[in-house]
């Protein structure tokens, strides 16, 4: 079900997202005093390619890490085998993949 | 356990994977006596069809696991106070394997992993060679001896999810013995080994639950083992050796 | 809940947590880039979504995803910490002090927010 | 009656130290060969081999030889061994050990300069046991059974042999009788070579050490097919067996020996330390010698509550009890008692049978085609097996076997069953199910057994006592007969198989009293308070048993002393009684 390349790329996607969740986390807690705008989001990404490097690696890991993740679950507890599990696994990768461009190119760069 | 009642009310799982059922006994409590040997007492008093294994019974084969008020445990070495709730026993067969008859579990998988985990010594040398100067202060043989010691008894095997969820997982024991290899200075078979733990049911398949070390009646480790090959494995994967 | 005997240990429970706040997190992010995304057509739609965030309810579920996350990440570390070094015996003191570091993150972010 | 038959080339029966070593060697020598492991538990997890503690006698130290392993040896069986078979028990435990270690990949225990660990083992004039911790066995048993899984090698697990089926011409063996435990069906295994490797096991004893599947199969399935057996009135008492009960199974296992030997204390019912009574080693004397003193005060009344004495390690202070014998104290107290600051009861326990199916040095019997090794083989310790020299026979004459069938079965054909005796022997197994009258209680028979083995074949004999014994034992076998046990369903049915043990070991018993009373004279393992001198060394002669029209007959048959003579030695200075090694207390083993 997992291979050892999955679970290679399932530990590396989370050791690239540990240090970026933190740092987000960080931010948003800074952040939040006082409520969220929309102004406020897009007034510190707008145009930092900083941020763009930050969320742009957060959502490469995650589409891969959360695929590789689910893939485990729905193995085990969802009893899922065979093209259904990587339809899944893909599929929420790929899903992922998108929104989550869509979003950086959304807070950074729209 | 002071004032525990003179009698001990033991439910018994009876049947195969065809259909199970719940006998119940009442069976005299004494002060020595161990899981096995209330087993025992109702084969030999109650009810002679009860069937169970057992052989050793110190702790050295592996042959008498159970599952005892829903843990997995060695029988003839569980000393029946230590596991008594209330004054209630229930004995049923070691979980994830299928069920011979009784208490009797057909432990051929276990087995099978086992061979599957190319968990036995690769030689490089012959019974005509001096044998092995190997320090026993070196790191390598200290990992070694940390888990060698296993009796192959599937409690382990039984208390993990991974085992349960997961036809193809090697399991704990297979993979601990596996390290033990990986870290003897004298084997040969290192780098097919390693293909074979980390193959479709190999050692990335455990989640680090361990019920393993929880259970292992021998205090053996085989989350830390596992580990240790997870390692090993990563660092193949870097290399491209993987 | 109470599980199985066999289960009944603070390291599967771990497992556990890891598992349902992977699995939990595996459903929010997609929902939640959905909406950042919001903000490349229609400004207006993400404010107003945003607005959603002061009222309390969604301020407790708030605390529960920072803390989905925050538990997870700190026992995703513990875990392959296990797995990348050396290996040390107090397992369980470690789950527990993932456990109370993200429930202090999550605390602090809830604080933060009124 | 129906029987499953299938045929192989050669046959195994047991999983010990013995049967995997044949089947290894058998593969090696001719991986051609068809060859079939039938085991009474499961692979590898049953029988004694697993439950060695101590170690592995092999001269491979260098203040040891070949020689001097085998004046121990001679000396220790009281020049009752059959010198062939214990020089090449000595000389080929060199290469075994070798071959275990490099081969199979046993993980023996080092000193510092990671050169092999010897730990000192009473009786013997040099350090010569290799060990695993003190858990020796499972080391090796698990490190075979590992090999044996990873080649094409037949299983058949929880399969119980039950007969050995002689051709039809009587020229040689032409297969076993087995049940199937886990479904109770009958097969006929047909096969070229046969061994034997069933382990004994003097399980007919109110205490005993061995693993409780052990009965005596073997012997008695030998001595039903016309085999001699020899030396059988050698049954070894372990003198520290746990004492708790006769209602729980881990009474008679073995406490090691290394409790004595770091200074643990017996202390008889009256608090009193009584071993200096007998001997001025006190607690550190000899196995027999302690036995026999321990036995000695219970037969005097002086025992603790239940009926033995106690063990009382706690003066060497709690602490420094429970570090140094980390394993035995857990195993006492997963059981509920307290060895390091508490006393335990303690009672002599049968642990080894001496005797066994009289074979040569290539393991042959005297059925053609049926070969021998390991416990169920006879000769190789005389009237006293040392500790540390059993593994070594199981593994060493296991491996030559091995070979040996190899060679046998690449020529040999395989012989029709003599359906008489087939025949004769279902019904004999399903007697227990067929028999007309009352159900029999199988295991009240069965303590009622170890009960008359203990008080008048045991520790100390004399000549009222065994004939006593004899026809208790007799009583006994017509009582089991008597009736039926009650269950029908055969699978898995222990009940069935406590009948069939018990069968076997009453025969067994009647031939161990047999013998002991043949032997009229004191030697090793066996004491006859009536004839308490061990007789002339020169004129030594061993026991031979055969089951004949009449019944048993036993025989006396001078021991050939064919490589060195009592009086004689391979080497200087050698003194029969082993001096006193200077010993760490720590590395003295079970
Ligand atoms: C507690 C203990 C400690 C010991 N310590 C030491 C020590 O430190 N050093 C030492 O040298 N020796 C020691 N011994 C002795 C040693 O273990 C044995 O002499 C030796 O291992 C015997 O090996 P084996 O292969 O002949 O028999 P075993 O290892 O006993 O194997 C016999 C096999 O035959 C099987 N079997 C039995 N009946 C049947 C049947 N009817 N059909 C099919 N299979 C059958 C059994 O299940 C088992 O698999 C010890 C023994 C005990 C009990
Ligand atoms: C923040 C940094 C993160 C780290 C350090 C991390 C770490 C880990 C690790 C080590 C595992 C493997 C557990 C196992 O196999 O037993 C894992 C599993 C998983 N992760 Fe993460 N993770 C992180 C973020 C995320 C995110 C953002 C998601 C959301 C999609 C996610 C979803 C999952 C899922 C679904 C699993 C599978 C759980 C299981 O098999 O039990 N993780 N994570
Ligand atoms: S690791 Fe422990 S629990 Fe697992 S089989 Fe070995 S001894 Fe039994
Ligand atoms: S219980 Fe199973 S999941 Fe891993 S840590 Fe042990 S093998
Ligand atoms: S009977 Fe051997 S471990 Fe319990």
């Amino acid at each position: 079900m997992l291979s050892i390349r999955l679970y290679f790329l399932q530990r590396l996607s989370a050791l690239i997202m540990a240090p970026l969740v933190i740092l987000h986390l960080g931010v948003m807690i800074y952040a939040i005093q006082g409520g969220l705008s929309s102004e406020e989001i897009l007034g510190r990404t707008q145009g930092s390619l900083f941020w763009a490097v930050v969320y742009g690696l957060f959502v490469a890991s995650v589409s891969v890490h959360g695929a590789i993740g689910l893939r485990s679950i729905a193995y085990e507890w969802g009893r899922i085998r065979g093209f259904s599990l990587s339809l899944l696994s893909w599929g929420f990768c790929l899903l992922t993949f998108f929104l989550g461009g869509r979003a950086v190119y959304a807070v950074v760069f729209a | 356990m002071g004032d525990r009642s003179n009698s001990i009310r033991v439910k018994v799982s009876r049947g195969d994977d065809r259909g199970r059922h719940f006998d119940e006994f009442d069976v005299p409590a004494l002060e020595s006596q161990t899981v096995l040997d209330v087993v025992t007492w109702i084969q030999r008093n109650a009810d002679p069809s009860l069937s169970y294994r057992f052989a050793c019974r110190v702790g050295m084969c592996g042959s008498c696991a159970m599952t005892v008020n829903g843990k997995p445990r060695w029988t003839c070495r569980t000393h029946v106070s230590k596991v008594l709730q209330g004054d209630t026993l229930t004995i049923e067969p070691l979980r994830n394997l299928p069920v011979v008859k009784d208490l009797a579990t057909d432990m051929s998988e276990f087995f099978d992993k086992w061979t599957s985990a190319e968990s036995r010594f690769v030689p490089t040398k012959t019974r005509e060679d001096a044998i092995e100067i190997v320090q026993p202060a070196t790191k390598e043989r200290i990992e070694a001896d940390a888990a060698i010691e296993c009796i192959n008894c599937g409690v382990c095997y039984a208390s993990c999810d991974a085992v349960e969820l997961n036809p193809d997982y090697l399991g704990p024991a297979a993979l601990n013995r596996a390290w033990t290899l990986q870290n003897d200075v004298r084997d040969g078979g290192k780098n097919s080994r390693l293909r074979a733990v980390t193959g479709e049911g190999g050692c990335q398949n455990c989640h680090s639950q361990q019920g393993c070390v929880q259970h292992c009646p021998n205090t053996l480790n085989p989350t830390r083992s596992i580990a240790g090959l997870k390692r090993l494995a990563t660092r193949a994967v870097f290399k491209r050796e993987l | 809940m109470r599980a199985k005997p066999h289960r009944n240990h603070p390291l599967w429970y771990a497992y556990v947590v890891h598992r349902i706040s992977g699995l939990s997190l595996a459903a929010f992010i997609p929902l939640h880039l959905y909406v950042l995304g919001l903000a490349l057509e229609r400004r207006g739609e993400l404010d107003q979504l945003l607005v959603w965030t002061e009222i309390p309810v969604v301020k407790a579920a708030e605390f529960g995803l920072v803390f989905l996350l925050a538990v997870h990440l700190f026992g995703g570390l513990r875990l392959m910490a296990l797995e990348m070094f050396q290996w040390r015996d107090n397992q369980k003191t470690f789950a527990a002090a993932a456990a109370s570091a993200a429930f202090l993150l999550a605390s602090l972010f809830l604080l933060r927010s009124f | 009656m129906s029987v499953q038959t299938t045929d192989t080339d050669i046959l195994i029966l047991g999983s010990g130290g013995a049967g995997l070593l044949a089947a290894l060697h058998a593969y090696k020598s001719n991986p051609e060969l068809e060859i079939t492991i039938a085991v009474k538990g499961l692979m590898g997890k049953c029988g004694c081999t697993r439950m060695v503690q101590g170690g592995y006698n092999v001269a491979l130290s260098s203040s040891d030889s070949v020689e001097r392993h085998f004046m121990d040896t001679i000396a220790g069986g009281k020049w009752l061994p059959n010198q062939k078979l214990a020089w090449k028990l000595c000389e080929t435990a060199v290469e075994r050990v070798r071959e275990l270690e490099n081969e199979i990949g046993c993980f023996f225990d080092r000193e510092p300069d990671g050169t092999l660990h010897h730990k000192a083992f009473a009786g013997q004039t040099a350090d010569r046991t290799v060990h695993k911790g003190d858990l020796t066995g499972i080391e090796i048993i698990n490190r075979l059974m590992e090999q044996v899984l990873a080649r094409p090698i037949r299983k058949l697990e929880e399969h119980r042999a039950l007969a050995l089926i002689p051709s039809a011409d009587g020229v040689g063996i032409s297969g076993v009788l087995l049940v199937d435990m886990r479904s109770g069906a009958m097969k006929l295994v047909r096969a070229k070579a046969v061994l034997l490797a069933t382990g004994a096991g003097p399980t007919m004893y109110k205490y005993y050490t061995p693993s409780g599947e052990k009965s005596m199969d073997g012997l008695s399935m030998a001595l039903r097919a016309g085999l001699p057996l020899r030396d059988m009135e050698m049954v070894q008492f372990h003198p520290t067996g746990l004492l708790a009960g006769k209602d729980t199974r881990m009474t008679g296992t073995v406490l090691e020996e290394g409790l004595r030997g770091a200074g643990g204390e017996l202390h008889n019912g009256a608090g009193e330390r009584f071993m200096f009574k007998y001997d001025d080693r006190g607690e550190r004397a000899t196995r027999d010698i302690v036995s026999r003193g321990i036995y000695a005060e219970m037969r005097a009344g002086n025992t603790t509550p239940n009926g033995g004495v106690h063990i009382s390690m706690s003066h060497l202070g709690p602490d420094n009890v429970r570090e140094k014998f980390k394993g035995m104290v857990k195993r006492c107290a997963d059981c509920g008692f307290d060895l390091a600051a508490g006393k335990v009861e303690v009672v002599p326990t049968a642990h080894y049978l001496m005797g066994g199916v009289v074979c040569n040095t290539d393991t042959e019997t005297s059925l053609k085609g049926l070969f021998v090794a390991g416990e169920d083989a006879g000769g190789i310790h005389g009237a006293n097996r040392l500790g540390g020299n059993g593994v070594a026979n199981s593994t060493v004459f296991g491996g030559v076997a091995g070979e040996a069938m190899a060679g046998y079965a690449a020529t040999a054909e395989l012989l029709e069953p003599n359906s008489v005796v087939l025949e004769r022997e279902i019904e004999r197994a399903l007697m227990p199910f067929n028999l007309e009258g009352e159900n029999v209680n199988v295991h009240a028979l069965r303590e009622e057994l170890m009960d008359i083995m203990w008080e008048h074949v045991g520790v100390m004999r004399d000549r009222i006592g065994l004939t006593r014994g004899l026809e208790r034992v007799e009583n006994l076998k017509s009582r089991l007969l008597a009736g039926n046990i009650g269950v029908e369903n055969r699978v898995f049915n222990l009940t069935w198989h406590d009948w069939l043990n018990l069968y076997n070991l009453i025969e067994i018993s009647l031939v161990i009293t047999r013998a002991a009373l043949a032997r009229e004279n004191s030697r090793g393992a066996h004491f006859r308070e009536d004839f308490p001198e061990p007789g002339s060394l020169d004129e030594s002669y061993f026991t031979q048993v055969e089951l004949q029209e009449t019944g048993l007959e036993v025989e006396q048959i001078p021991v050939e002393f064919n490589i060195i003579k009592p009086g004689e030695s391979l080497i200087e200075d050698y003194t029969e009684t082993a001096p006193k090694v200077q010993r760490r207390p720590d590395t003295v083993g079970a």
